[in-house]
């Protein structure tokens, strides 16, 4: 096993990797940006190394820093968390190339996996159902048109080398064809220096169902059950949970060996996400596969009892995985809801700033993977997830309620969360039946949430009243004749704790 | 002591009423028992208000007393008599005129929409900044005049700071 | 389902107990001392009840006063959690003749289980191995000798009311006994005003393994495994776990059939425990039933993933048990450590005080169960127990590395906790192999526990030394010339963020 | 500036040098890069010293730094130059006399097992108090002839009372 793991990230996921480095007693080296000087994860960390200003590109995405920084230190394998250079193969590469063992799968399955055409092919080879659609580049506007007619509309325009919904359109009818697919060209070419677009069959109001695989270099590929992320805020995914309420035993298991065979097809190594759409009929199709750790593994982790992040050590360190497909079971239900800093009241608008205090949930099936503190300035230059809340509970019911619970518990004060969002989701119907699809929260939800509530204005006014009182009481202190610490008619207020309004009944 | 309480759109008005057997606080017909204790120093104290227990953290923001209490943020500004006394021989408010659109975070501008001397319906869109990998575009509330742009496309501005003048 | 219930407890039990509530959305009554008027357990609670001065005498413990405030406020229910009156007859009898139900077994069953002598005759009745001795109770020399050459030394003498191990005595030779059995005679007397004794075999070196059962007022009787709490101090249980290290499948099915048993023969309802004492050889005796919630009942849930709360509250309420025995399994491995007031470096004296920070440990596989806060005052009247640190993971091995890293995890600071005395045993050779017993704390892990570690002592001074640094500057700013805020040969301090030393690098 | 703190039984003398690429400390031969953060207002700092990162708490009790590091607390007294050539010229420190034993936390005096004249030996125990539900005995650490006792059997105590003096 390793004895020095660079971790090439920052917030909860670099937390949540340097945990798992301590328990396997490895030691953890962290990289921050000086944006980031105060952050936790640069605290949890064994050792913690400035790699550049806060902008990125000048120090997360700095692969050659990156890679020579861990050559320095002496550290034998980097983590790539989430996000930054993650999926990014030229870091794989970098990395390879240094003889530093990247936690992930090879440069080469990155590359193919990142390639949404080759993906494609490769998949098609394997006997994988995929979106009906083309396999090939399309450039004229004819080849473009009879595509369009072959498949039927409507149809999707995507992008060879897409990502984040760059240079994808849904087209509904024939007219808007031309003049969509000259704007995706263009976006793409701008975006990805690869102006390749492709046309699918768009799949309407599909759910979006994941399975976790996890591959070792032995030959061993596990797939550990799905995840389901349908609801979604313009194509982010704001809350996940597994089992799925549309999966079938039956339907569960084609898709599990699905994933197996296409996580086997792109020979992927270590922790991956294979994405399939799910339309009306239950038919599923296959999405993309997501190289890397996801935001929302510990999802999976609480319905497996699997360390996603350990068995990622353990197998990028040559180990085989500590279990088979057989040794794989699920239990209960778990929801993540994401935690970001944005004003939900304010169209998801971010919210930096000074976290003046916060108050976590704890207790029975409640995780929190966190990467702030009180006292942290949210700066603006990441991204606006800040913390996760998992629920679990032996039924999705039960894991609801626990959520609803965790949530109430839950006060990040300072800046704006997504909060009372969850909150809102949690007591919607649709949520709660399970009956939803990727549609829901911008078609459905959001036109009817109300967003600010303030449900108990008279007990805000009477806190408010009682504090200025104090405070006006402490500022005329003779005037009014009783300060902190002194005895007024049976009242006693004990210097060493401050009471405001002096209206405590203290023990005598 | 009376006191009138301004939250949201609301005015809330209350007695607190001190005495050796406790306080107690009136709200409309209703007088209950009421105890606040603050725990250590931080900003979060206990509010026993009849049988009713809540927490409530209490961020002091210029005049504004915001209470976080059951996951919600109330924004309240508090009068007492004598403010009230002061306010009312004073008259009423200022008229608000105008409106100064100002950076709701830190970020840095990526586009106007606006010229100086257009006019801006409200809602439509003024400014666009970019902050945590987004872009977000900010709107004007009241709409009007365009007086005056402050900033420029490219410019980094920092939370609160003024961006457009619109009368 | 109840509307309403009132919590008859404080601290992190009476938090556990409002969480399930909460869940249930059942509103939530919590009763508080003058002492305990600050306390988390009070504003967690939907409603909050002062019930008398802080001495439990004339707070938790007054029956009469309690049972009227239910009734006052409309609360159908009654929690008792563990300790106070948890396992007072007389209390829930009162509760009966109220009309308020005990959220517990019946009077009847808590009285005949409380009568240890009841209780072992009862259980030889139903077959359960019993340790081997007298079932009656002695009175004069002679009988006791008699008892005891019968049974052969070395003896335990008890007291028939007994608890918390006062009127117990080992006796290894005759000469002792006439001495012991006047001395245990008298201070079982003087303790629960009964003073009558009896003679059992003494179990040396036994382990300690009970098994959590409940029982519905249907007939269900179902147990949820064993809890193995051997590692004590001076009969105090420090560290539980699931499942014993000592347990093979056949014993633990014998043990668990036992259990249910026991709980069948005394009319159990509700939650509670079957306390036996397994021997050398694997033997395993009857020693007690708890007749409430348990400490360490959070184990049990991490391993069979049930809520034990919420199923009280639900058979309570009269409904069946969501769950036969044959649905119950056991997943992985739970380790609960108790943090206690205590300061381990000189004798587990207890320490109170003002908590001024604190830092809970979180992420996966971590549970905490806390009665503080930072600002807390631990007040004097109460049990040293502060809170609960449980960890979970698929193997004991890996059980045990997460609760290193999460007692590494965890702070709190300025007053003395068990935090390094858990770290030491999460160390220990003895514990790790799973080879230990119940003297095992007392005769081979004290002797060499060392306590007092400084083990970076260089590092602190560092610190230090640039603390008073700074604020020396601070009280000098004129003569140094670089107060918080101004520039200084391109160090910038934003006023907002307090900078000790001034030499922080920060974003130009 | 140089320093020398104490803990526990050590006196560690390290240095402090400070100039516009940030702060070095030097500790017996070895000279180090350290950047000591304060995190917002709490008692919390992150310590970087060479690439070792600490998180440390710092609570100051009079002439004492308490550190915490790694769930160890460390009470740290500091001297700087000035401190110790003030000690020096003063001469060591005064010869402590006697023993004061002192309540370790509040609680019930309920046993006394000393009188005054009687002698105490080191580790022998001399007043029970009762705290927590249990009873704890305080022993004497150095021995001696006891001058005075200064609490009563039954008497409530508080955190840091005297209870017995020994000589």
């Amino acid at each position: 096993m390793f004895k020095k793991v660079l971790v090439a990230n920052r917030g909860e996921i670099a937390i949540r990797v340097i945990r798992a480095l301590r328990e396997l007693e490895i030691s953890s080296a962290a990289i921050y940006s000086e944006a980031d000087r105060s952050s936790r994860h640069v605290r949890q960390a064994d050792e913690a190394h400035l790699i550049g200003p806060p902008a990125p590109g000048e120090s997360y995405l700095k692969i050659d820093a990156i890679v020579d920084h861990a050559k320095k230190i002496g550290a034998e394998a980097i983590h790539p968390g989430y996000g930054f250079l993650a999926e990014n193969a030229g870091f794989a590469r970098a990395c390879e190339d240094a003889g530093v063992v990247f936690i992930g799968p090879s440069s080469r399955t990155i590359a193919l996996v990142g390639d949404k055409m080759e993906a494609r092919k490769t998949m098609v080879a394997a006997g994988i159902p995929v979106v009906p659609g083309g396999d090939r580049p399309l450039s004229d506007d004819d080849e473009i048109q009879a595509e369009a007619e072959r498949i039927g509309f409507p149809v999707m325009l995507k992008a060879a080398a897409g990502g984040g919904g760059k240079g994808m359109r849904a087209i509904f009818s024939k007219d808007e064809l031309a003049a969509a697919a000259r704007a995706a060209r263009s976006e793409a070419g701008s975006a990805f220096a690869d102006d390749r677009i492709y046309l699918e069959k768009l799949i309407e109001k599909p759910r979006h169902v994941e399975f976790q695989i996890i591959a070792d270099s032995h030959g061993n590929v596990v797939h550990l059950g799905e995840r389901e992320c349908s609801i979604q805020r313009r194509h982010q995914k704001l809350v996940e949970e597994s089992p799925s309420t549309a999966l079938t035993k039956s339907l569960r298991a084609k898709m599990g060996e699905a994933a197996v065979k296409a996580a086997k097809a792109s020979g992927y190594v270590n922790a991956g996400t294979i994405e399939f759409l799910l339309d009306a009929n239950r038919e599923f199709y296959f999405l993309e596969v997501n190289a890397r750790l996801q935001v929302e593994h510990p999802v999976t982790e609480l319905v497996t009892g699997i360390d996603l992040v350990r068995e990622q050590l353990r197998v990028a360190a040559g180990e085989e995985l500590s279990f088979r497909q057989l040794d794989v079971f699920h239990r209960g239900s778990a929801i993540e809801c994401r935690i970001c800093a944005e004003d939900p009241e304010n169209n998801f608008f971010p919210s930096t700033g000074l976290i003046e205090r916060m108050r976590e949930p704890a207790g029975p099936g409640v995780r929190v993977e966190s990467g702030i503190h009180a006292g942290f300035d949210v700066p603006i230059y990441y991204d606006p997830l800040v913390s996760k809340l998992l629920a679990w509970a032996p039924t999705r019911d039960q894991a609801i309620e626990r959520m609803r619970r965790a949530l109430s518990e839950y006060n990040i004060e300072g800046i704006k969360t997504t909060i009372p969002f969850h909150k809102a989701v949690m007591e919607s119907e649709a949520f709660r039946s399970g009956d939803f699809d990727t549609s829901y929260v911008d078609e459905v939800f959001f036109p009817t949430y109300t967003g600010r509530t303030l449900p108990l204005p008279e007990v805000a006014a009477v806190a408010a009243a009682l504090v200025r009182d104090a405070e006006r009481e402490e500022a005329q202190p003779l005037a009014v004749g009783a300060g902190a610490g002194t005895s007024r008619g049976g009242w006693r207020q004990p210097p060493e704790r401050r009471t405001w309004g002096g209206w405590q009944l203290h023990l005598k | 002591m009376k006191y009138q309480v301004e939250i949201a759109d609301r005015k809330i008005e209350l007695e607190v009423e001190k005495s050796d057997e406790g306080a107690k606080v009136t709200l409309g017909d209703e007088t209950q028992p009421v105890d606040l204790v603050r725990i250590g120093r931080s900003p979060v104290y206990s509010l026993l208000l009849g049988d009713k227990s809540f927490e409530v953290s209490v961020h002091r923001k210029d005049r504004i007393y915001q209470i976080v209490l059951d996951g919600s943020t109330y924004d309240a500004r508090v009068m007492d008599e004598r403010a009230l006394r002061l306010a009312a021989a004073g008259g009423g408010d200022e008229e608000v005129r105008g409106e100064v659109l100002r950076a709701p975070m830190p970020g840095i501008v990526v586009g106007i929409a606006v010229e100086v001397g257009g006019t801006v319906e409200p809602g439509e869109g003024v400014v666009t900044l970019e902050a945590m990998k987004m872009e977000n575009e900010l709107k004007s509330a009241g709409g009007g005049v365009v007086k005056e742009i402050k900033v420029e496309v490219g410019q980094g501005v920092t939370q609160g700071e003024d961006l457009v003048v619109i009368e």
